[in-house]
Order: structure tokens, then C-alpha cells, then sequence
């Protein structure tokens, strides 16, 4: 590998550089594009394991590895639980609120692109001295040899860092309780003193067609009771209403049950439906 | 070392302000005592100052000098030539007649008003006015003397905006909103002043290399110290604009009549007749000793901009409705006259400047609060709620009228003197600009016998008919302040012997000589 | 002796000093010491006068300097005075004059409440016309130029409480002031021109500077004499100035102030022997004022005011020999004497009648008044046969002389036209002034109850009134012959104004008859008119010339017009041109940051993408700028 | 092929990131755009790395790793207690900075 790390790549490189370059912007634009948050996560997360692949091939052992390993792995995993969490599948609107937004967000993007590429462009980056005596002695013992001599500093501030930031993280979503929790003869009582819904909430969904806690159950007359949907999805907007696909249905059953009686509707389109049914039948 | 005069003249007021604004509220009459005190003290030092200082001597006597900034080359130099000697006891002259004309004016029980008003700090304010105005004419060091120029308007903002005038037709706080307009809009227009003129100072002190007047002005004169014409033309400027902001000059002068008219009278004079004269001082002593060709060459624009003044300002005066108003367009045209005498650069036209300076303070303290006196017994400031008080206040009314004729420059008075010098000293260089400005004597007859007459004169209105006359601490203010301006009027000598030769070092700045008689030129 | 001059100035003005400051405690005796001061005044200016004539004619002259005035670099005023033969007239003329109202004024002011006060403006005045006239430089020549201008704006406005006064006096201030910008004018190019402003230097040195220089110093000095002598264009305040107390218009605007410009260009007679085009100008004015004052004089019924319109025309006439050069100087002042008493006595006459009709001047409702009170009678009748020049009496000889210098102007068509107005003058003089006297003495008892019944009872007037009348009525008499006697007067000024004999266009006799003639014609005339029927007590419609007469042939008009709504106009723009403009610049400056801030304020939408553009958009102009220089 | 063009590649991720950074009001999503950018980052001193011959780009791009983790950590931490407040993660709805 050491020698794919001179001033000049191999072919392999090259081709390896030009198919999986463009699936990381690929990636990337998909990561910016796509309309639900748990996509992107997973354009994102596929991205990243190019840019190890990359890593590797310049010569960063470690790095590819760590990458994978924690960035892909671990970041990105924490990303899909929040994801998951704050909701999977509200999608985001890309609509844009904020006038102008758009236009100066895709030419600052724009800007920044033509700059890096004219600065890079510009830079005389003619020398290139690989890594072959760097990683000589492996390159994970390379970097050990820095991290722990001539960084040593900024790694064990770095240490703290990250024990301050798991601190934080807990501090921010940790509630603290201020006051005792009721118990459930408390609750009990409490619900009957405000008189509202005494009996036990009406269980959502009628029709166990699909993981049925989002599915608001029907009233009656047809129409769904947001009472029975979990009050957070309740919240979030997340119930889905299947009331119409539920008359719907009722009406395709009723107009089928009809059909298998023989009784015919009003109307001719219904008769001649009902004499093909006929024939139908004849056939058999 | 020998006593420092100079800086005791300016510290007595400086230490009088402390201590009157330590004295508790419920002792407020001994704070009044003490500012009194306090600012005759300095006359007595200005005096002092008069009496050691020879006018034939040195250019700057009873200097002072101390390292201050080292880095920048900030000193703490002072010196005084015949001008800043003849302004320096004009300005501590005045102060005890604006003390005692202002005895009551912040007093909460004698007012009358429900507002809370601090008396020692009035009297505090003025005093620290005081220090700050006599230490800027004696500064020989451009960034102490922008330092002053700057920090003299923190005081005046708060007299301003804080003891303004009772005598309105609305309510205390319809009073106290245009109060605080004036006292802002006070501070914005010296403010830009200001700041541009510190642009003007950091780029002097980049081309010079320090801030001392006498050495940049050797160096300028001995040629040592080259400026490009640009440069110099764009520092001039600079401290021009802030100048003609405080003088002030036609367009800018538009602050003037609104602090004037919401100040209280005693605050109104320190407006025009001290803190002002600044303003044309430092003309004098600033930009014609740092920029001599850069001066030269705005000549024309700044004559043209002072007759403006003279007349415009003159003819607005005829069209106030309000006394104070209408006394600080006055001013205006006057600050026009003084303007113009000293870019005439002719000896009769800036000695004429100087003179105008202490005269118009001398006159204008007089008519102005003799009127302040006439406004807190009518608690108006409109022309047309007088009429006949000269039958029911003789003595006030006789006051007024010699304030009145004062303004008009009558022969006979102090001002006359200035004017006509500073006519004179235009003429002999510009004679059609001399002529134009002479129009304004005719219309300073119009505006102050036109005030006089629609105030003194004519029926009795019910509203004045029990008006009393002056009162002694009154008269006790107006009679030096006349005697004054008679003397001055019959014998100006003291004051010209002064001048003289200070206006002879200015123009030989300037390298200006005057114009010959054209039968001597003939010779 | 020339030590005595300042005596002259200082006696009023420590009166006026007195009186002014001293207070109520000097009510009962000021009257007193203002009269006393006039009169010492008046001693000292014998005493000098006898020590003058001791002297030969060339040496009269005296000089006396207190002290430097104004020492600036290159410009010296003095406080010097000097007293020749022209300016001992002058003195003679003020302070006997001035004593004499003074004694008039005693009587007159009797019951006025603020007596103490206008003896203290009396005094004022006195001490500022000394000034005037003993000064040796033109700078403190403006002084008491100004001075008398005060003077004469306290005592028209004496009665304050009349708004009519007060706008008077202040009419009378502001035209005045128009005047004294030409004197100052004068005299800052004097300074130019010279490099000095006294006398002595600048009328010497006439010959060293051009033509066109003098024309334009004589043209300014005519406008301030022009001021000064109520000269057209700016005579429009005397008439109004006869608001002021009678003895104000005797003294200030008949006898004395009035004439300063008469004085101011006999004085500068060099500079005008020196520039023909002024001399031309000044006898214009002269002539045109002549006719001017006297048409309006015919058409007054305020007996104050005609006689006002008289003075006018009088002072036309000594304008006019002033502007005739060294023929007619001499000529000039002697009728500025003659005139002084003679106009100073039919002022104290008129004032005498006013004093016994409750202060009525209306000549419709006098008439008769002859029997009522006879030395007014007599002394206003020989005051009016001098000014009309009734052969023998003062004014025959010095304004013949006058006529007779205007025909001998130029030997061409000027000398007959400006003879010839100076003649019609003459006439016209006649007709108003007999019209005067029958209106007033003379015909029907013509005056009613006023509106709260008080009939007005005539009656001579106190001694300390009729003396003053009874001596201003000798020199009326007398002093024009005693003048002419041996041509002493002329003699006596020659030395100061030069002289020329005038050799008419016409033989001098031949003017004298006609110059009878004409007064004679015109007297009947008047007679024809007002004495052989009735005089209505309303005023008739009358001719057009008439109507305007009455309003001062409508130069009031003409100024209120252009000068009081035009100013009005200008001034009320300026002041929204200030609020709007010049103001609304600064406001406007300010609103529109305000603005600006309001917007700047909309783009803090508070949405932190927002915020991310701008500084993703600087950052991206930073590395832009950044390597912009790099390549640069 | 010369390596430059591995900086080509993360200058056009970095632009990518940051347009999306300001185009997605999901805060989530904005949060993986900034990891994007930071990833783009790292490719370049990667390939820095790779050019000088020494191993320091290569620290740099590990610490940002680290710092990247930290800061996904807290980034993560606050957006669930906001969506605990607020029920949105929209970046928009969080408009306090106005007066």
C-alpha cells in the first residue's frame, strides 16, 4: 500500500477515486436532498464509509478504521436513535419559509465551491512525498508516537473534552424531578375530581392492520377518536386516519355483498354489471 | 518652578464644582454661596492672569508643561496669548453674573415645579462648564484641547436637557420632551463636530509626529514640517466643521435656537457667550496657525457662508415669535461677523473678531437675561403675550432696551467697536462682502426695536399689568454688565492693547499683510 | 480755551447720566438740572465763541484730543474735537436752540408724570448733536450721528403707550439706520481710499485719488444725509415723527438733527467740490425733497405734520445750496440758522396752541384763535412771515441768496431748472403757510366738544413757554439781516467753506422781484382758497395730488408694499425655509438612519439559518478579498 | 491520477454541507451537514498528510473526529431536550434571537 502513496496514484487508485468519488457526492447531495431525516442518516452513514475508503487509500490506517468503526458506527447510529426519537417518519417540508434564503443559501454554497476549487487549484501542490517512511514503522505506532510526544497535551484535553460534553449531553436531557410522583390511587382520585373521562381511554386501533397504536379508533359513525391515539403521537401530528379507508372498504364490502346476492342497484351500469356476474356464473 | 497660574485658574472651578455638588439638598442655599465663591475666586485669578501677562512679550506666557500620554506624545501644555487672556476673563467674568442670574432657576420651591431638580448640581455643572471652557483657551496642545472641546458638552447637555426653561404654554412634560430634543439634538450636531475633527487630529498627529501647537506651528512656519496641499486642505477641514458646528456657522447652526430657546436664561448665555466662543477661538488659534494655506484657500467659501449668516440669521430673527429665539438667531448673524473678521485676515478685521467675542458675550448676557428675567415673571416666551411692561417695569425695560442697542451695535456701547472694525478689516479686502455685511446693522435695528416695541411698548395687557420691576439681586446682575459695555464702548483700549500683537503673530501665520491705503499704495 | 470743547459735550451728557440713573428721588428737581446743564452747555459754547472772534479769521480754529479711541494695527479713531467757524455755528445754534425748549419744555411737560426722563433724553440728545458737530473725524462723527438717532427714537417714542409713538420712533430709527449704513460705508472707504477717517487728512488729500473714488464717498455721504434730513427717498419718518412731544419737533426735527446732513456735506465739501456727479446728485435731492415736502405740506390738516412737510421742503433747500459747492455753503448753513429759529418758534407756536386746545392738532377744528392767545399769535406770525421770505425778515435774505446761488448752478439749462424749482418752491411755501396761519388764527371758531364733552377752553400758554417763543421770534426777525449785514456770515464761515460770488443766469435783482412775486401770488392764492369762505371742519374729498399729498404723495404706501410685506414675506419663508430645509437636512439625516436602522432591523428575523448565510457570505467575501490581494 | 484531486472531492463536500447547513431546517439534519463538512475536512488533511510525508494531518483529522463526537454528543443532547420543549426540531421555530 505504501508505494500506491507516491506523488503519482496507481490506475486501481484512480479508478477506485472516480466511481467512489461520485457516489460520495451522490451521498452527499442525497444527505442535503432527501426529504426524511432517517435517508439522509443512511446517505450520510454511506458517504462516510467512501471517505474510510478513501482514508485507506491515502495511506491513514487507522483513521479508514477508526472512521468506520466510530464515525459510521457510532455517530452516526446516535443519529438514527434521536432520529428515531424526535419521529421516523414525519417528513420534512422543503418548502422555504425564509425569503431569499434559498438563492443566497445555493450561491454561498456555490461561492464557497468555486473558492476552495480556484484556491486549491491555484496552490502549488506539486510535491508530493508520500507516506512510505512515516508508516515505516506502522502507521497506528506513527501516530501513537505523536499523539502520546508532541500532542500528548492536546489529546488529554481532548479527554476532557469529551467527559465534559457526556456530562452535558446527560445534563441537558436529564429531568429533574421536583416533586414526588403521584401514585396511582392519587392519579385515580384526581381524575375523578375533574370528572372527565372516568372509565379507561377506548384502545386505538380497530383494525390490527398495522402497528395500531397510530391508528386513531373508529366512533360509530365511522369518524376516528383522536382519544384513543398515545397522547405524544397525538402531539406530534403522527396519527394516521384510516376512518375514509375504513368507509371505503365498507363500502367495497357492501357493493361485493350485493353482488353475491344477486340484488341489483339502480343504475344500468350496475345491471350490466351484475348480467356479466350472471354470465360469469353461467360459465362456471 | 514658579506657580502654575494657569492651571489654578482652570482647577478653583473644577475643585468649586466638587465641592458644591458634595453639599447635602437640604443645603442648597450654601451651595449657591459657594459657587459664588467659587467663580469670583477665578475672576480673581483671571485678573491675575491679566495683570502678569505682558502683551508685548512672548507669544504664549505662563506656560506649562508636563509629559501626559508619553506614547503618543500627549502633553499637558498650556499657555496663553492676548486672545486666550482677553477670553479667559470674559468667560470667568460672566460666570458669577450667570450664578446669581440663575440663583432660583433650579431651586425646586422657588420654581414652583414638582420636578426634582438637584440645585447644587446646576451650580456644579456650571462651574465644571467654567473650568473646561478656560483650560480649552489655554491648551497649546491640540489633543488636550479636543479633549476639553469634547468633554465640555457632557455638562451642558444635562443644563440643557435637565433645567431647562419653566415658562412654556403646555405641560412639565411637554416641556421636558423639548427639553430633551434641544439637549440631544445639542449633543448630535457637537458631537459629528467633534468626531470629525478627531479624525483631523489622529491625521495631524500622523503627519507632525506630535500635538504641540507651538511646535507643529514653528515647524509649519519654518518649513521643516511640509504638508501636501490635500492633506492639509482635509485636516483643516476637519477642525474646521467642528468649529463652525460650536461657533456655529450658517448651515449648521440649527441646534442653537432650540437649546437657546429651552435652556434657562443663565444657561442661554453660557451657551452663546462662553461655550461657543470656543468655537471662533480655536478658529483663530487652530486653523490659521496649522493651516495657513489651507485657511487661505477656504477664505471664500467661509466668507460667503459667515454673510450668510449675518443676514439669514438676521432676518429669521425678525421672524421669531420667541424672545430667546429670536436672541439666538441674533447671535447667529453675530457669529457671522466674528467669523468673517477673522478670515479677512486684516489686523482691524481680527482684533475687530477678538473684540466682537468679548462684546457679543457682554451684550448678549445682558439682553438675554434681562429677558430671562422678563420670561419667569410672565412665564412666557412668546413676543405677543407682552405689551407695555416699560409702564409697569420701567428699570427692566430701560435694561432691556440698552441690551437691545447693544445688540444693534449702537455707537457708544462695547459692540459698535467690533463691528465696525470688523467691517472695516473685511473691507479693505473684500469690499463688496463689507458692504453686503452692513445690511445686517439694518436689520439688527429691525429685529431688536421690533422686540422692543411689541415687549415694552404700547397698551398695558392685563397679564403684565402687576409685573414687578427688577429686584436688587437683579439689578446687581444687569448694572455691572451695562457699566461694562459702556466702558468698553467709550474706552476699548485695555482690550485692543491686549489683542494686538496676539492677531499681529496670527497673521504673520498666515503671512497676510494689511492692504495699503490706496493713496499710500499710489506712493 | 480748547480745552473747554469737551465741557460742551460732557455738561448734557452727565445731565442725561443723572436723570437716567438717578431714580424717582430727582422727579421734583430734574427739569431743573437738565435746563441748568443745556444752558451751561450753552455758556461755554459763548465763552468759546467770544474767544473765537478775539482771534484772526485763520486761526479760529481749535483742536483738542482726549484720548486714543480705537488703537488697532493700522487704524487710529481718536476722541478728538475740533471747533471751527462751521461747527461754532452749529454749537451756537444746538445749544441756544436747545436751551430755550428746554425752558419751553419745563411748561409744556408739566404734568407729564415722566417729566424727569425726557429732560434726561433732552440732554441726551444735546450732548450726541455736539458730538456731532465738534467731532474731528468721521468715526466719532457717526457717534453722535447715532446718537442723535437714539436720542430722537426715545423722545418720538416718549409716549410709549401710544402704539402710533412707538411705531413711529421705530420708523423713524430703522430709516435713519438705512442712512447711517451709507455713512459707514463712507466712511470704511474713506479708510481704504485714505487710510484715515479725520477731517483734516482726507479733505486735504482729495486731490490723490480718482474722480470715480469721491463720486462714490460723496454718493454715500448724500444717502446718510439723506436719512439724517428726512431727504426723499428716505424723508418718510418725519411725518410720523411728530408723534413725539412738540418740543421734540422743535428741537430734533426742525431745528437741529435734521440738519446734520446739511452739516455732513458742508463738512466733506472737498470731496464734493472734487466729484461734480454728487454735487449733481445732492442738488437733485435737494430740488426733488423741495417739492416733495412742500406739496405735502399744502395738503396736511395736522397742523404738526404740515408744518413737518415745511421742514422738509426747507431742508431741500439747504441740501440744494449745499450741493451748489462754495457758492452756495455759506447760503446753506445760514438758512439752516435762520430756519432754526424761525421753525423752532412756529413749532413752539403750534405746541402753544395744542397746549390750550387739549392737545388737539387737527388745523378744521382751530380757527379764531387770535383773540384766544395773542403772543402765540404774534411770535407764530413773524415766524411765518420769515420762512415764506417776507422781504426784511430772516428768511428773505438767506433763502433769495439760496434761489439766487440755484440760478448761477451752471450758466446752461440746470441753473433755470433748479432756479426755477427753488422759485416754485418759494411760491408754494407761501400758500401753505398762509394756509397754516387762516386755518389757525383766523375765520371761525371751528372746535366742538370731544366725545366725553370736554370743550376745549384756548388760552395763552404759561411764561415759561412764551419767553422761549417771544426770543426764537427776534432771531426770526432779525437774524437773516444780521447775518447779511456786510456779508458777515459768509465772511465768518469763508475760511472753513470757501466762497464764490454766484453769477446768475438772470440778474440778481430781477430774481429778488420775482421771487416777491411769487410769494406773494402764492399767499393770496391761499388766502382766495381759505379765507374769504368758511373752512369745513371735515376734510373734502380733494383732487387726486391732493389725496396723495395726504398720505405723503404714497411713499408710505409705496415702502409698506415692497419693504413692509415684501420683508414680511422673506422673512416668514426663511423662517420655513430654516424649519423645513435647512433644519430638515439635520432631521432628515436623522429620520433616515432611523430608517435604515428599521430596515436593517427586518433582516434580524431572529431565524438562525438567517444569521448562517450572512456569515457563511462574509466569510466567503473574506477568502474572496483574501485572495483577490494574494493575486493583486 | 495526482492525490489533488482528493481536496477537489472535499472542497465540493464541504460546499455541499454548507449549503445544506443553511437550506434544511430539520435541526438533525442541519447537524449531519455540519458532520459532513467536518468529514470533507478531515479528507483534505488526510490527503495533506499524504502530500507532506509526516503524520500530523493526520492527528489534526483525528482530533477533529474527537471533537466532531463531543460535539454530536451535546448537539444530539440539546435537540432532544429543545424537541422536549418545543415538539419540533425545525431550526426555524427556535426565532428568539428577535427581540
Amino acid at each position: 500500500m505504501s508505494t500506491l502513496a507516491a506523488y503519482a496514484t496507481s490506475s486501481g487508485e484512480a479508478l477506485q477515486f472516480w466511481v467512489l468519488g461520485t457516489v460520495a457526492v451522490i451521498g452527499a447531495l442525497a444527505t442535503v436532498f432527501m426529504k426524511k431525516a432517517v435517508h439522509s442518516a443512511l446517505c450520510l452513514a454511506g458517504t462516510m464509509i467512501i471517505l474510510a475508503v478513501f482514508y485507506l487509500a491515502n495511506g491513514a490506517y487507522f483513521l479508514g478504521i477508526v472512521q468506520v468503526v466510530v464515525y459510521t458506527g457510532a455517530i452516526m447510529m446516535l443519529f438514527l436513535f434521536v432520529v428515531m426519537l424526535v419521529g421516523v417518519t414525519a417528513a420534512d417540508s422543503l418548502k422555504e419559509t425564509i425569503k431569499g434564503q434559498r438563492w443566497l443559501a445555493a450561491l454561498c454554497g456555490l461561492g464557497f465551491a468555486v473558492l476552495l476549487v480556484g484556491g486549491i487549484g491555484n496552490a502549488s501542490l506539486k510535491e508530493f512525498n508520500g507516506l512510505a517512511q512515516a508508516n515505516s514503522a506502522g502507521n497506528t505506532e506513527g501516530l501513537a508516537a505523536l499523539i502520546f510526544t508532541k500532542y500528548v497535551f492536546a489529546f488529554e484535553i481532548t479527554g476532557a473534552l469529551l467527559i465534559t460534553a457526556a456530562v452535558g449531553a446527560m445534563v441537558l436531557t436529564h429531568r429533574e424531578r421536583t416533586e414526588r410522583a403521584k401514585t396511582q390511587r392519587e392519579l385515580a382520585e384526581e381524575r375523578v375530581r375533574e370528572g372527565k373521562h372516568l372509565p379507561p381511554l377506548p384502545a386505538p386501533g380497530v383494525y390490527a392492520r398495522h402497528n395500531a397504536v397510530d391508528i386513531a379508533g373508529l366512533l360509530p359513525d365511522g369518524t376516528p377518536s383522536e382519544l384513543t391515539v398515545n397522547k405524544t403521537l397525538r402531539d406530534r401530528g403522527q396519527i394516521r386516519d384510516v376512518s375514509s379507508e375504513a368507509l371505503n372498504d365498507l363500502k367495497a364490502l357492501e357493493q361485493r355483498s350485493d353482488e353475491r346476492l344477486g340484488r341489483s342497484g339502480d343504475a344500468a351500469s350496475s345491471t350490466d354489471d351484475a348480467a356479466s356476474g350472471d354470465k360469469k356464473e353461467a360459465a362456471k | 518652578m514658579s506657580f502654575p497660574l494657569l492651571t489654578a485658574t482652570a482647577a478653583v472651578p473644577a475643585i468649586g464644582a466638587i465641592v458644591t455638588a458634595a453639599v447635602p439638598a437640604a443645603r442648597r442655599t450654601a451651595a449657591k454661596w459657594l459657587a459664588l465663591f467659587f467663580s469670583l475666586a477665578t475672576l480673581v485669578l483671571a485678573i491675575v492672569i491679566g495683570v502678569r501677562f505682558a502683551p508685548g512679550g512672548e507669544r504664549y506666557q505662563l506656560t506649562e508643561s508636563h509629559a501626559w500620554i508619553a506614547d503618543f506624545g500627549v502633553r499637558y501644555e498650556l499657555g496663553v496669548d492676548g486672545i486666550g487672556v482677553a477670553l479667559i476673563g470674559l468667560t470667568a467674568l460672566l460666570i458669577p453674573f450667570v450664578i446669581l442670574a440663575g440663583w432660583h432657576d433650579a431651586d425646586p420651591e422657588e420654581t414652583g415645579s414638582k420636578r426634582w431638580r438637584p440645585t447644587q448640581g446646576f451650580f456644579a455643572l456650571i462651574l465644571m462648564v467654567e473650568a473646561m471652557v478656560i483650560l480649552s483657551f489655554e491648551a497649546t496642545d491640540v489633543f488636550l484641547f479636543y479633549i476639553l472641546f469634547e468633554a465640555m458638552l457632557i455638562p451642558m447637555y444635562f443644563l440643557i436637557g435637565g433645567f431647562g426653561d419653566r415658562a412654556h404654554a403646555g405641560s412639565d412634560e411637554k416641556a421636558a420632551t423639548q427639553r430633551s430634543y434641544a439637549a440631544v439634538k445639542f449633543l448630535l450636531y457637537n458631537l459629528a463636530g467633534g468626531l470629525i475633527m478627531l479624525a483631523a487630529v489622529i491625521g495631524l498627529y500622523v503627519v507632525a509626529g506630535n500635538f504641540s501647537l507651538q511646535e507643529i506651528a514653528a515647524a509649519r512656519a519654518s518649513g521643516e514640517l511640509e504638508m501636501a496641499t490635500n492633506t492639509e486642505r482635509l485636516l483643516f477641514l476637519g477642525f474646521f466643521f467642528a468649529f463652525a458646528v460650536k461657533a456655529p456657522l450658517w448651515p449648521l447652526h440649527t441646534w442653537l435656537p432650540n437649546a437657546m430657546g429651552e435652556a434657562t436664561a443663565p444657561v442661554a448665555v453660557l451657551i452663546t457667550a462662553v461655550v461657543d466662543k470656543v468655537g471662533t477661538f480655536a478658529m483663530l488659534r487652530f486653523c490659521l496657525q496649522l493651516f495657513p494655506e489651507a485657511s487661505k484657500w477656504a477664505t471664500p467659501v467661509i466668507l460667503v457662508l459667515a454673510l450668510i449668516s449675518i443676514v439669514y440669521g438676521a432676518l429669521l430673527a425678525v421672524g421669531q415669535r420667541d424672545i430667546k429665539r429670536l436672541v439666538a438667531y441674533a447671535s447667529i448673524s453675530h457669529f457671522g461677523f466674528i467669523i468673517m473678521g477673522i478670515f479677512a485676515m486684516t489686523s482691524q478685521g481680527q482684533s475687530g473678531a477678538t473684540l466682537y467675542m468679548i462684546n457679543h458675550g457682554i451684550s448678549t448676557a445682558a439682553l438675554m437675561l434681562v429677558a430671562g428675567f422678563l420670561i419667569s415673571r410672565r412665564g412666557s416666551r412668546l413676543i405677543a403675550d407682552y405689551g407695555g411692561v416699560q409702564k409697569v417695569a420701567p428699570v427692566l425695560a430701560g435694561t432691556f432696551l440698552v441690551g437691545s442697542l447693544a445688540t444693534l451695535s449702537l455707537p457708544g456701547l462695547a459692540p459698535f467697536v467690533s463691528e465696525f472694525l470688523v467691517l472695516v478689516g473685511t473691507f479693505t479686502r473684500y469690499p463688496v462682502v463689507g458692504i453686503i455685511a452692513t445690511f445686517g446693522i439694518v436689520l439688527a435695528a429691525l429685529y431688536t426695536l421690533v422686540l422692543y416695541q411689541r415687549t415694552m411698548t404700547g397698551p398695558v395687557k392685563v397679564e403684565v399689568a402687576r409685573m414687578p420691576d427688577l429686584r436688587v439681586r437683579e439689578l446687581v446682575v444687569v448694572a455691572p454688565l451695562i457699566a461694562l459695555l459702556i466702558f468698553l464702548g467709550v474706552y476699548p483700549k485695555p482690550v485692543t492693547e491686549l489683542v494686538n500683537p496676539a492677531v499681529g503673530h496670527t497673521l504673520s501665520d498666515v503671512q497676510k499683510k494689511d492692504p495699503k491705503p490706496e493713496v499710500e499704495a499710489a506712493k | 480755551m480748547e480745552n473747554l470743547i469737551a465741557l460742551l459735550v460732557a455738561a448734557p451728557l452727565l445731565g442725561a447720566a443723572v436723570l437716567l440713573c438717578g431714580g424717582r428721588r430727582l422727579d421734583r428737581s430734574g427739569h431743573w438740572i437738565g435746563t441748568l446743564l443745556a444752558v451751561a452747555s450753552f455758556a461755554v459754547g459763548v465763552l468759546l465763541f467770544a474767544d473765537m472772534l478775539g482771534k484772526d479769521a485763520e486761526h479760529r480754529a481749535l483742536h483738542q484730543s482726549l484720548f486714543s479711541w480705537i488703537p488697532v494695527e493700522g487704524f487710529q479713531a481718536d476722541v478728538a474735537f475740533q471747533l471751527d467757524q462751521l461747527s461754532m455755528t452749529f454749537v451756537l445754534l444746538i445749544t441756544g436752540v436747545g436751551s430755550l425748549i428746554h425752558v419751553y419744555s419745563i411748561g409744556y411737560m408739566e404734568h407729564d408724570e415722566r417729566r424727569r426722563r425726557f429732560f434726561g433724553y433732552l440732554n441726551l440728545f444735546l450732548a450726541a448733536m455736539l458730538l456731532l458737530v465738534i467731532a474731528d473725524n468721521y468715526l466719532l462723527l457717526y457717534v453722535g450721528w447715532e446718537g442723535v438717532g437714539l436720542a430722537s427714537y426715545l423722545l418720538i417714542g416718549f409716549w410709549q403707550h401710544k402704539p402710533s409713538a412707538a411705531t413711529a420712533a421705530k420708523k423713524a430709527f430703522l430709516v435713519n439706520r438705512v442712512g447711517d449704513m451709507g455713512l459707514s460705508i463712507a466712511i470704511m472707504l474713506m479708510f481704504t481710499t485714505f487710510g484715515t477717517f479725520a477731517f483734516g487728512p482726507v479733505l486735504e488729500s482729495t486731490g490723490e485719488t480718482s474722480e470715480g473714488m469721491l463720486t462714490a464717498i460723496g454718493l454715500l455721504l448724500l444717502l446718510a444725509a439723506c436719512g439724517k434730513s428726512a431727504q426723499v427717498p428716505l424723508q418718510s419718518w418725519l411725518g410720523d415723527a411728530m408723534e413725539g412731544p412738540t418740543p421734540v419737533s422743535a428741537l430734533i426735527h426742525a431745528a437741529t438733527m435734521v440738519t446734520a446732513g446739511v452739516y455732513l456735506i458742508t463738512r466733506s465739501g472737498a470731496i464734493f467740490n472734487a466729484a461734480p456727479d454728487a454735487q449733481l446728485a445732492v442738488v437733485i435731492v435737494g430740488a426733488v425733497t423741495l417739492l416733495f415736502g412742500a406739496i405735502v405740506g399744502c395738503a396736511k390738516d395736522d397742523i404738526k405734520k404740515a408744518l413737518a412737510g415745511s421742514t422738509m421742503s426747507q431742508i431741500g433747500y439747504m441740501i440744494l445750496a449745499a450741493g451748489l459747492g462754495p457758492i452756495g455753503y455759506a447760503f446753506a448753513i445760514m438758512h439752516l440758522v435762520t430756519h432754526g429759529f424761525f421753525k423752532a418758534g412756529l413749532f413752539l407756536g403750534a405746541g402753544s396752541v395744542m397746549h390750550g386746545m387739549n392737545d388737539e392738532v387737527d388745523m378744521r377744528k382751530y380757527g379764531g384763535l387770535r383773540k384766544y392767545m395773542p403772543v402765540t399769535f404774534v411770535t407764530f406770525g413773524l415766524g411765518y412771515l420769515a420762512i415764506i421770505g417776507f422781504p426784511g425778515l430772516s428768511g428773505f435774505w438767506s433763502k433769495d441768496k439760496i434761489i439766487e446761488a440755484a440760478f448761477a448752478y451752471d450758466d446752461g439749462i440746470r441753473g433755470w431748472i433748479f432756479g426755477g424749482v427753488a422759485l416754485l418752491g418759494a411760491g408754494i411755501t407761501a400758500f401753505y403757510m398762509t394756509r397754516v396761519m387762516i386755518m389757525t388764527f383766523f375765520g371761525e371758531k371751528r372746535w366742538q366738544p370731544d366725545e366725553s364733552g370736554n370743550e376745549p377752553h384756548p388760552h395763552e400758554s404759561p411764561k415759561s413757554m412764551t419767553i422761549p417763543m417771544i426770543v426764537l421770534a427776534f432771531g426770526s426777525v432779525f437774524a437773516g439781516g444780521l447775518f447779511s449785514l456786510n456779508e458777515s456770515f459768509v465772511k465768518w464761515l469763508e475760511p472753513v467753506t470757501q466762497f464764490e460770488h454766484p453769477h446768475p443766469v438772470i440778474s440778481v435783482p430781477a430774481i429778488t422781484a420775482s421771487t416777491v412775486v411769487v410769494l406773494l401770488l402764492g399767499a393770496a392764492l391761499a388766502y382766495v382758497m381759505y379765507g374769504r369762505k368758511p373752512v369745513p371742519v371735515t376734510a373734502p374729498r380733494g383732487s387726486l395730488l391732493t389725496r396723495a399729498a395726504r398720505r405723503d404723495l404714497l411713499q408710505d404706501d409705496l415702502n409698506h408694499v415692497v419693504l413692509v410685506r415684501g420683508g414680511e414675506h422673506l422673512t416668514r419663508s426663511l423662517v420655513y425655509v430654516d424649519h423645513t430645509m435647512v433644519d430638515g437636512v439635520v432631521n432628515g439625516t436623522a429620520a433616515g438612519f432611523g430608517g435604515l436602522s428599521g430596515r436593517m432591523r427586518k433582516m434580524q428575523n431572529g431565524f438562525a439559518r438567517s444569521y448562517a448565510v450572512s456569515m457563511f457570505g462574509g466569510t466567503a467575501i473574506l477568502i474572496a478579498a483574501t485572495l483577490l490581494m494574494r493575486a493583486v | 491520477m495526482s492525490p489533488v484531486n482528493y481536496l477537489y472531492l472535499a472542497a465540493l463536500l464541504f460546499a455541499i454541507g454548507s449549503t445544506g447547513v443553511l437550506i434544511r431546517r430539520n435541526a438533525i439534519v442541519v447537524f449531519m451537514c455540519i458532520e459532513l463538512m467536518l468529514n470533507a475536512c478531515n479528507l483534505a488533511l488526510v490527503t495533506f498528510s499524504r502530500m507532506h510525508g509526516n503524520l500530523d494531518g493526520q492527528i489534526i483529522a483525528f482530533f477533529t473526529m474527537v471533537v466532531a463526537a463531543a460535539e454530536v454528543v451535546v448537539g444530539l443532547a440539546i435537540i432532544v431536550s429543545l424537541f422536549r420543549s418545543r415538539h419540533s426540531a425545525s431550526v426555524d421555530d427556535a426565532s428568539l434571537m428577535k427581540l
